[in-house]
């Protein structure tokens, strides 16, 4: 496991810096929230970005993919997290994606992940409830014969994209009780499925997510996707590769916040002098910088050893999801404070990255989830 | 004079009388009571008459003199009458920066005339003040604003932007720190003077926060022209009157969180009882190791505040100078409360992200923009990092 | 309660501080370390303690005391504290003196504390084994009848003053398996028992403490401290008292080691100003500061709580004493680092309060070990 | 030029035939191996002929020039050499200060007499070298040493103290700071001196630690007389000499602590196999669950350092100037060990208080003395503060 970037993924990186410099500024992010777009997200810009083969980065070629993995699209994740890029990469591309791809029929891939790659439908995956908190395996909804198919009736929450998605997968107990580790089963609902409502939530980073309730859906036996009862191990491995796609937006949105602060230290006079001149300041400033850099190899290493099959794989991904949401929140309040007063305010775009870094942390589990993960996988 | 209880049994009996029963008991809106001013909001209507008795009776400014529309009572009979209101939950027939800031400031540095002009209507409810200090550029380094003040006869011609002016939106006249001599050393060249905001070029907007919409605008004078008898104490002496009112601030927000926290320790485990909630635990050890230990941290900072805040108290009523231990309210009770309602997101967990409904219910709403709006408690007020600077400096004699 | 020191503790505070500082200066200290005094304390200071009243003060008028409490002593602990004096006042009047005070006979107290009171005879306790840890409750020496008596087996480790005392009140085994919470006795085993060894252990702090060998010591029923079986109880109020002594004193030592920074930090000069002029170091100066005072308000509550038997008194002495352990390892950390090299030599006292505030610190529990009891007897 | 194989097969001959099998995987002493000098210390008795053999062949300096008793390697020659070593576990024929330190400063600024004089005798070990920086008041602010060199005809006449200079009382020669400008500005007037430790004048006492003994010295000059041609590079520039050296010893320093701590990585768990002993807990979750959080976050500390030392290491391979996060290594991997051994004494409980037994093991007493010892890695060689100074100025661009 090399470290660094490859030509290639440089290459790729500087695409990404520049496009999410000129087609993504943080204002759109601020106009889509002001005029409370649907969508949360520009589907211009989303086929933008199927048309620079970013969408298809993790798939093989058959499905119309590029056939790279999580190195390559961490580093578009970053240039996007920079700029709060508000397009649903995660929860299409790597969640609902990466699940069909992993778990998914031929018929399911085919009709899905094509269109996925393009730009042209959108998936997204229900795998939190309201009890689940950050536990995947928490499953109420359940999912009952019915005929050939089955009936599936629960809610999902915070299902992001969910609220212009063409379809969602979701997570329902085909066994066991609520707590069961196994029993679990995903199943691909459409849209249009009569009794499934899907509800806009809005949460502080103003990104497409949904209530989604099922009241009883039904579905045919072709709707599974993966093993029946095997969803909870098809999840993990999904839900893994996320949070490293996860992690790399974070690591690109704490850089990002941190370097604006960095400038504002620089130009902010307060007693005659730049406050970044303050020693008090410039070590906290340090230590920032400290966090960002450590995090920065986690997320490379974590995105590699998932690429590559690494046995240590989720360890990986825990420390880099542990250190990402640390650091995140760190250097987003420490960006709050240093701004001072302008910081508050909504006019400003730094509060919208103290914001995301909330979000993000608590999304897939926060630090202290992951260190007990890293400290079960390490056998204490 | 009469003995102190006599004065309770006159203050209750015109409390009984006067005070409408309606109001005993409710729940004030988010600003907390009467603010009085050319366009009051009554939380009840009923409060409407009780700010009117009150005043004439000179009880909404109990302990100011009488010949300003005080009640001119003294330090026990201030404190019975409190305590009076306490016992029938009645709230205060008026609050707002009138009775708290300009007005003790106009008692203290004020003209004889600015005192017979301001001090009644204040007192009446019929203006409401707001404070215009720091500035887009002046923010812990308040002495450098900018805001000028120029001489014309007998006006001074205001240009400028105050930032962080709270409810200017609704208020009447605003007192604000000017520039009235830019040649002078940045302390020595600044006046401290009343404006009235209906005057020509006073334009006013709010600032919506991170947390959402905030009683903070922003507050412009455009050649807003101001008698010169409307500077507090003398041209060019502001500072003075700023210092001893930006201390009575600071205390203020140290009293504000730290009587608070005072009071939870004794109301079992608020934080722990949020979590069993979340984590659906009903006995027993929380079963989440690690948001166990963060909710103990925090009630032993809580405790170890509260107490400290006491020790403080205790030996201002055993009649010694402030210990050195008063020199950290203000920062550790907002670093605190910023650790505590984060601490309050990360125990909802996922149900901490919501900025509306649907799916988060409003406790969970408030609590999260609770979270958002504290993040602005070390920099309101004086910085966390301007109030280390003064421990070190005046606590610990650390050199410049 | 009131958080002020009576005109009457002003006065002790006082005495005791001038008492410190001129009898008892650190180099006292290094002077019993160097020249390795088996005892490790002055038993000459120690009289002269006696004849000032402070081994008296928490205990009645009866046995010689002056009837006053934790509130009274707490002013005396502190003053020593600030100079390191090694004298065991928590091990003899604390820990073995409370113990007899609360559960011993008639005849134990008017044997045992008249002259402990009087600075004749030194009594210890032995409630350490080599696997409890911090728990009060697990003991796995053997108390077994033997005739009218019993007969102990076992090891007790880190006796303060052990190697010193006539006299060592243990715990042991009447009932019960090595970790159950009741059948706790405790025995009052004088030091010319046959079969107890008593041999001196050397910990960082250069304090008197023993390991005490029990290899089949007979006692009589008269020995036994309190009600057979109930000494887990005794033995957690004694612990707790000898508790709030022990944040006093680490409270005097922070202060003292905090106040001894700030002058190097005004006097040691480098880059042509004073180190104290550096506003990183100011800040940190600032935050052990503010510790330092939360932690005080801590100590003089728990005192006060337990004086007054207050139902509170056991969380207050949790909170004193994961404050002062986090305060005093924060404070003896910060002061080394900011004395720099020289605050690396044996040469320097700093280090000693380092040294200290670790065996303070993991005396009767950690912070962490403090926190979770809060939190227990907080009923979560 | 023969090829790197044929190179391999000769130094394996070479190896095989004089390396003695006797201190193949030897345990080395405190200070690791030979450090040669006027009164060695041999770990094992083989170790002398070892040394003695491998000077012969250039092989104790194998990079430096054989005019000077180096080896004249070629890097990846000398690379093949260390793995050759490695794969016999053979430890180094010599190691120090000489070796490390001087030797290289004198093949870059020294004069022709002095490689001629010096080098030889560092690659045979027969000469012993220490170094005098720091002094008791200039630590941080190295510059602004006070230990004065005062010219005497050929001569400095040097008088002042350096401490800190390990192993100055096993040393022969000591390469020094010495003011020789007093009137110059600080960085200006000094002056790197190589003093001959046997010279009339010099004394040197240890320096015994908080953590015991140390190989740490004070070393006072007193009229101590220094011929002008011992200086290195010009009279007045010895700061550019140190400047270059202590780069050199910063980057040393991080090296140890960044690969030792690399290596943890892949060794499991030590910090929880040491918490399992103590707990008394065999397998399953660890039972306190605060000192296993703890544990997990060192881990990930650990862990997250070491892969960011690999990423500066990948891309120094890959060609590419060191980038920002090598100037986190001294800083990091110092906070950390300091983090770590106290977290290791924390997890001892009571059996990490021991400073001698009994009743303490020897591996407790290690552990005890490692926590101590380590409080001052963010002291040496460049204290925390002074590295993030460092950070906040060079990479982060922050004002002065």
């Amino acid at each position: 496991m090399q470290l660094i970037l490859t030509e290639d993924q440089e290459l790729l990186a500087k695409t990404a810096a520049d496009f999410a410099a000129e087609r993504s500024p943080v204002s759109r992010m601020r106009q889509l929230r002001d005029r409370k777009d649907p969508d949360g997200f520009s589907r211009a810009l989303w086929k933008e970005m199927a048309e620079l083969g970013w969408l298809g980065i993790p798939f093989p070629e058959s499905v119309g993919g590029a056939g790279m993995g999580l190195a390559e699209l961490a580093v578009v994740l970053e240039a996007l997290g920079r700029k709060l890029a508000p397009e649903p990469v995660l929860p299409c591309v790597l969640l609902a994606g990466q699940a069909l791809l992993l778990g998914g029929s031929d018929a399911q891939k085919s009709r899905w992940l094509p269109p996925l790659v393009a730009g042209e439908k959108l998936i997204a995956l229900g795998f939190q409830e309201p009890r689940s908190r950050y536990d995947l395996r928490r499953v109420a909804t359940k999912a009952e014969r019915a005929g050939e198919g089955w009936r599936l009736a629960g809610e999902k929450i915070q299902v992001e994209a969910g609220a212009s998605a063409d379809a969602i997968i979701v997570s329902a107990r085909t066994a066991g009780a609520e707590r069961d580790a196994a029993g679990i089963t995903l199943f691909l609902v459409p849209r249009d499925a009569k009794g499934l409502e899907i509800v806009r939530q809005h949460r502080i980073d103003s990104r497409n997510a949904a209530l989604v309730k099922l009241a009883g859906v039904t579905v045919t036996a072709a709707d599974v996707v993966g093993t029946l009862g095997a969803g909870g191990d098809l999840l993990e491995s999904v839900v893994d590769r996320a949070t490293v796609g996860l992690c790399a937006e974070m690591l690109g949105s704490m850089s990002e916040a941190f370097e604006r602060t960095l400038d504002y230290m620089k130009q902010r006079i307060q007693f005659g002098v730049p406050i970044g001149s303050f020693q008090a300041l410039k070590h906290r400033a340090a230590a920032c910088f400290i966090e960002i850099e450590l995090a920065r190899s986690t997320v490379m290493a974590a995105a590699r050893a998932v690429d590559a099959g690494d046995a240590e794989a989720a360890k990986l991904v825990s420390l880099a999801k542990a250190r990402c949401s640390d650091a995140g929140v760190l250097v987003g309040n420490e960006s709050v404070q240093l701004h001072g007063g302008i910081g508050m305010t909504d006019e400003h775009e730094i509060g919208f990255y103290l914001k995301r870094a909330r979000v993000a942390e608590m999304t897939f589990g926060d630090a202290a989830f992951h260190r007990d993960r890293w400290a079960r996988l390490s056998g204490y | 004079m009469p003995s102190i209880e006599t004065f309770r049994s006159e203050i209750s009996a015109w409390l009984d009388e006067n005070a409408p029963q309606t109001i005993a008991g409710i729940q004030l809106g988010e600003s907390g009571g009467n603010w009085g001013g050319r366009h009051p909001r009554w939380d009840h209507p009923d409060m409407k008459p009780w700010l009117e008795r009150a005043a004439a009776r000179g009880l909404t400014a109990p302990s100011w003199p009488r010949e300003y529309g005080g009640g001119g009572l003294d330090p026990e009979e201030a404190k019975v009458f409190t305590q009076e209101l306490a016992r029938r939950r009645l709230p205060l027939p008026l609050t707002g920066f009138g009775l708290a800031m300009i007005g003790p400031t106009l008692l203290r540095f004020g003209s004889e005339a600015q005192k017979r002009e301001h001090l009644p209507k204040i007192c009446r409810g019929e203006i409401r003040w707001c404070q215009g200090y720091s500035e887009p550029d002046s923010g812990s380094d308040l002495a450098s604003l900018q805001t000028k003040a120029e001489r014309d006869g007998e006006f001074f011609v205001v240009t400028g932007t105050k930032v962080w002016t709270s409810y200017a939106d609704q208020s009447d006249w605003i007192f604000a720190l000017v520039r009235s001599d830019p040649n002078a050393k940045k302390q020595e060249g600044i006046t401290f003077l009343l404006i009235d905001m209906a005057s020509p070029g006073v334009s006013v907007s709010p600032i919506p926060l991170i947390s959402g919409a905030s009683p903070f605008c922003e507050t412009r004078f455009d050649h807003v022209r101001v008698p010169i008898a409307n500077a507090v104490h003398h041209i060019h002496a502001g500072w003075t009157v700023a210092k001893a009112l930006l201390g009575h601030e600071r205390n203020m927000i140290a009293d504000v969180f730290g009587v608070s926290e005072r009071k939870k320790g004794s109301r079992g485990s608020p934080l722990a009882g949020l979590a069993r909630g979340y984590l659906g635990s009903d006995a027993g050890l929380l079963p989440d190791a690690a948001l166990r230990e963060q909710i103990a941290q925090c009630e032993l900072d809580e405790r170890a505040f509260g107490l400290t805040v006491q020790r403080s108290r205790d030996a201002a009523k055993a009649g010694h100078q402030p210990g050195p231990e008063s020199s950290l309210f203000k920062v550790y009770a907002t670093e605190l409360n910023k650790r505590r309602t984060e601490l309050m997101v990360k125990i909802a967990g996922p149900a901490g992200l919501g900025w509306e409904g649907p799916g988060f219910d409003e406790e969970e709403i408030t609590r999260t923009r609770g979270w958002l709006r504290a993040r602005g408690n070390s920099i309101e007020g004086g910085t966390s990092e301007v109030q280390l600077n003064i421990i070190a400096k005046r606590v610990l004699g650390l050199p410049d």
